[in-house]
């Protein structure tokens, strides 16, 4: 697709590094598979992170170069990965320990559908005929201390992926703490969706268009490039 | 003397009746026992359920095990892979039942059910379609889902290496499922590319403890999923 | 203690030696502190066993040499042992996975009290003021395949130690398979105590006063030392 | 950087505040953190809730903490020992309260806790003292008992090995109750004899991923608990 819309808001990879921005240096991390797995390329120098990926390795590391790989070193989307030094694998129950104990400080998830009260929808449309597969985002929601979610703000026809309420089947009640779409940083809080941040350009009225719940604007309300420091430092950013 | 070696894939499987449970280790290709299961395929066993993260790719492998319609039950989290039709045909056409389960409360499933633990509490699924049909319970104001413990006929698990009391290292993220189904199943077969005498195996770094291991057969030089998959192989 | 009575049956030796006569070849076995331990002195020429401890470590070997041992490799009797090759260590949850999940096929432990009901009284005496400490014994009596007691027929001061019901508090509820003491070879059945052998000149009746409930007799009923043979078989023993 | 090395047991134990949960790691006198335990007792807090196996013998170690008057009581399988006054004294004389747990049930509730799971069926001590006051039910005609996963505020362990992601490796039956009780803590500190740089450790035999551990010390020569006593030495 080739709209006008696209060219507003952030890119996937600005997305991205604009997640990255928010992880504290020592996270232990989760990223799910497709646009999570680029918050990997943008993380700010100076900060560690560790990967962890559930089919049981900790300190994963970038793709491998190529003619490198082993089949029997792979990420959760069943890529070829590297493993860094200080790493450690483990089988399916320790790795999922690690994951329901609290033990992962954040996952990263794509998105079908969020709710304002937290719930996320992202394995399965529900219709009849699909092959419904789970794997472990049903583990990752109930067990990471903080889960986002990252994802276009609406789907490729223009539906709000941010609603009042999931349509599809739940992956998980109310265990989304965060969303980062193309056009804006939407925290979910006790009172629902609130706007913590816009992508330049990207207007609040624009955003609130474009959601299927209602919107809160956060006092201050941030926008822009102002991110050389982590999660939760209002340095620099200017209200709407 | 122990010595819990095998000849073969087809000694090491031979026994397998209708109507077994079979856990099979590996996460996508990493860990997949393709001669294990092409013994099996040979063997002729039917009416199986299998238990598995993954349904396999292409027609080698468990994908190759389904398609020639031994498997009436699979217990999996993710039954969809890239270059994945076998399963999704015989599930769309009724052939195959389909157990869906978290992927932690699978291994979970499995670690207790070696564990001698009959059931457990987890928070995955509360509130899903997973949900239906399953107790919940509140504990410290949090509802969390009664899980069973599972347990299997055999086991068939990819190592790297083994001694002849059936203790087992892996390799790398093809460890996955491996530990806990070897734990799990009344009968765990194991192989592996190379087989050590006794004592040539740090005790300190035995992943599967001989106990829960009866049979290691060595394959040398297992074959990759992937590349089978990429040359069009088929089996048998 | 130096009465006649001390003269007649097995001796704590012969009684690890008619019990080790039983195991097959192969067996994963733990073996409980005091006389159980005794047992693996007397394993036939051709068997080999391997022996858990609950602390983590499977291929227990016998005790170091003087000046060789390590206060790191301890057996769950916490004396210094040894580690065969093709062991392996691990942790307590692992052990006792093996323990509770059925892996073990034969624990040997020491009794106060064994009912006819397979009842098991072996950790405490109930005394006000006694420190209570169970360890392992009731994860093992709950787990382990088949359960050995080995112990003498009476108490010091002559009481039976089978009996009708236990009247100290339980270590676990049937779940004693068998119990080898000084006098004889006792199954515990559905229908209760089954001498299956006697020891050399110790005859059914005598067995029979210094035991706390109905006593049976199997048919046939052996006694003596023919006992080249693993468990099971019949190989010239005599009836009584 | 990640770099969880402190320069001293005394730093790494400084933030225990009174009435804190401590895990305290070890099987007898193997695996036992006894520079961190003196450390504990040199830092002064009181009140603890201490979950070990044992209770330590002569007065030193965990026994010379309960001596000290800082514990208010245990989680323990085994509270008596050859060579233990301290904590009999102490129970009978009604100061310090005693959970009594069978050993493996201990090792599951602390696994269960690290694991996320807040609860489990386990056969062990159905229909004796022990399971009273706990629910029981039955699972394909054989009863359980409901029992509790167990976190603590904080884990004392002893290792062999670390490097300064927290990875650790350990010795032998030390190992014991290292792993889980590491899992199951807020801030799990470890001991060991050596720490080394990141990618030393072979990510295949690494027991303890640096994920389960907070805080990691060098105690190049640590002491046996089995000398001092026979020693005679007492802490402080």
């Amino acid at each position: 697709m080739t709209t006008g819309e696209e060219q507003i808001g952030w890119s996937r990879d600005e997305m991205a590094r604009r997640l990255a921005l928010d992880i504290p240096n020592g996270s232990y991390v989760n990223l799910g598979i497709g646009i999570p797995e680029l918050v990997a390329k943008f993380v700010p120098a100076g900060r560690t992170l560790i990967y962890h990926t559930e089919n049981g390795l900790l300190g994963m590391g970038p793709s491998p170069a190529p003619g490198e790989g082993d089949p029997e070193l792979i990420n959760a989307g069943k890529r070829q990965v590297t493993a860094i030094a200080g790493a450690s694998y483990f089988h399916h129950a320790d790795s999922f320990a690690m994951i329901r104990g609290g033990h992962i400080d954040l996952c990263v998830l794509g998105a079908m559908q969020v709710a304002q009260n937290g719930d996320l929808a992202n394995w399965s449309t529900g219709e009849p005929g699909a092959i419904p597969a789970v794997g472990g985002a049903m583990d990752l929601v109930a067990g990471v201390k903080s889960v986002y979610v990252i994802t276009q703000h609406c789907t490729k026809t223009g539906e709000p992926k941010l609603v009042d309420r999931c349509t599809y089947p739940l992956t998980g009640r109310g265990v989304i703490n965060r969303v980062y779409t193309d056009l804006a940083v939407v925290d979910v809080t006790r009172d629902g969706f609130r706007v913590v941040e816009l992508a330049p350009g990207v207007e609040f009225e624009y955003v609130r268009e474009r959601t299927g719940a209602p919107l809160l604007r956060s006092a201050p309300l941030a926008t822009g490039q102002c991110h050389e420091h982590a999660c939760g430092c209002d340095a620099k950013r200017r209200p709407v | 003397m122990i010595d819990k070696r095998y000849q073969s894939a087809a000694d090491a499987v031979a026994d397998v009746p209708d109507g077994a449970s079979v856990m099979i280790g590996g996460f996508g290709e990493a860990g997949s026992p393709i001669e294990l299961i092409h013994a099996l395929i040979d063997q002729g066993a039917r009416d199986l359920t299998v238990i598995s993260n993954n349904t396999g790719s292409g027609e080698v492998g468990l994908a190759a095990l389904l398609k020639a319609g031994r498997v009436s039950k699979v217990v999996c989290s993710f039954p969809r892979t890239a270059n994945s039709t076998v399963f999704p045909d015989l599930y769309r056409s009724g052939r195959i039942e389909l157990e869906l389960v978290p992927q932690g409360t699978l291994a979970e499933r499995i670690r207790a059910g070696g564990a001698g633990i009959p059931a457990f509490f987890t928070p995955a699924a509360v509130g899903t379609p997973l949900a239906e049909g399953k107790e919940s319970r509140e504990f410290d104001g949090k509802e969390y889902l009664m899980e069973r413990g599972l347990r299997a006929d055999f086991a068939l698990i990819k190592g790297r290496r083994a001694d002849p009391y059936g203790n087992v290292v892996y390799s790398k993220t093809a460890r996955n499922f491996g530990p806990i189904m070897a734990m799990a199943a009344r009968v765990a077969v194991v192989q592996v590319n190379e087989i050590v005498e006794a004592g040539m195996l740090d005790p300190e770094v035995v992943v599967t403890p001989g106990i829960f291991v009866s049979r290691v057969v060595g394959v040398a030089s297992p074959m990759h999923e992937s590349e089978l998959v990429a040359a069009g192989a088929t089996y048998p």
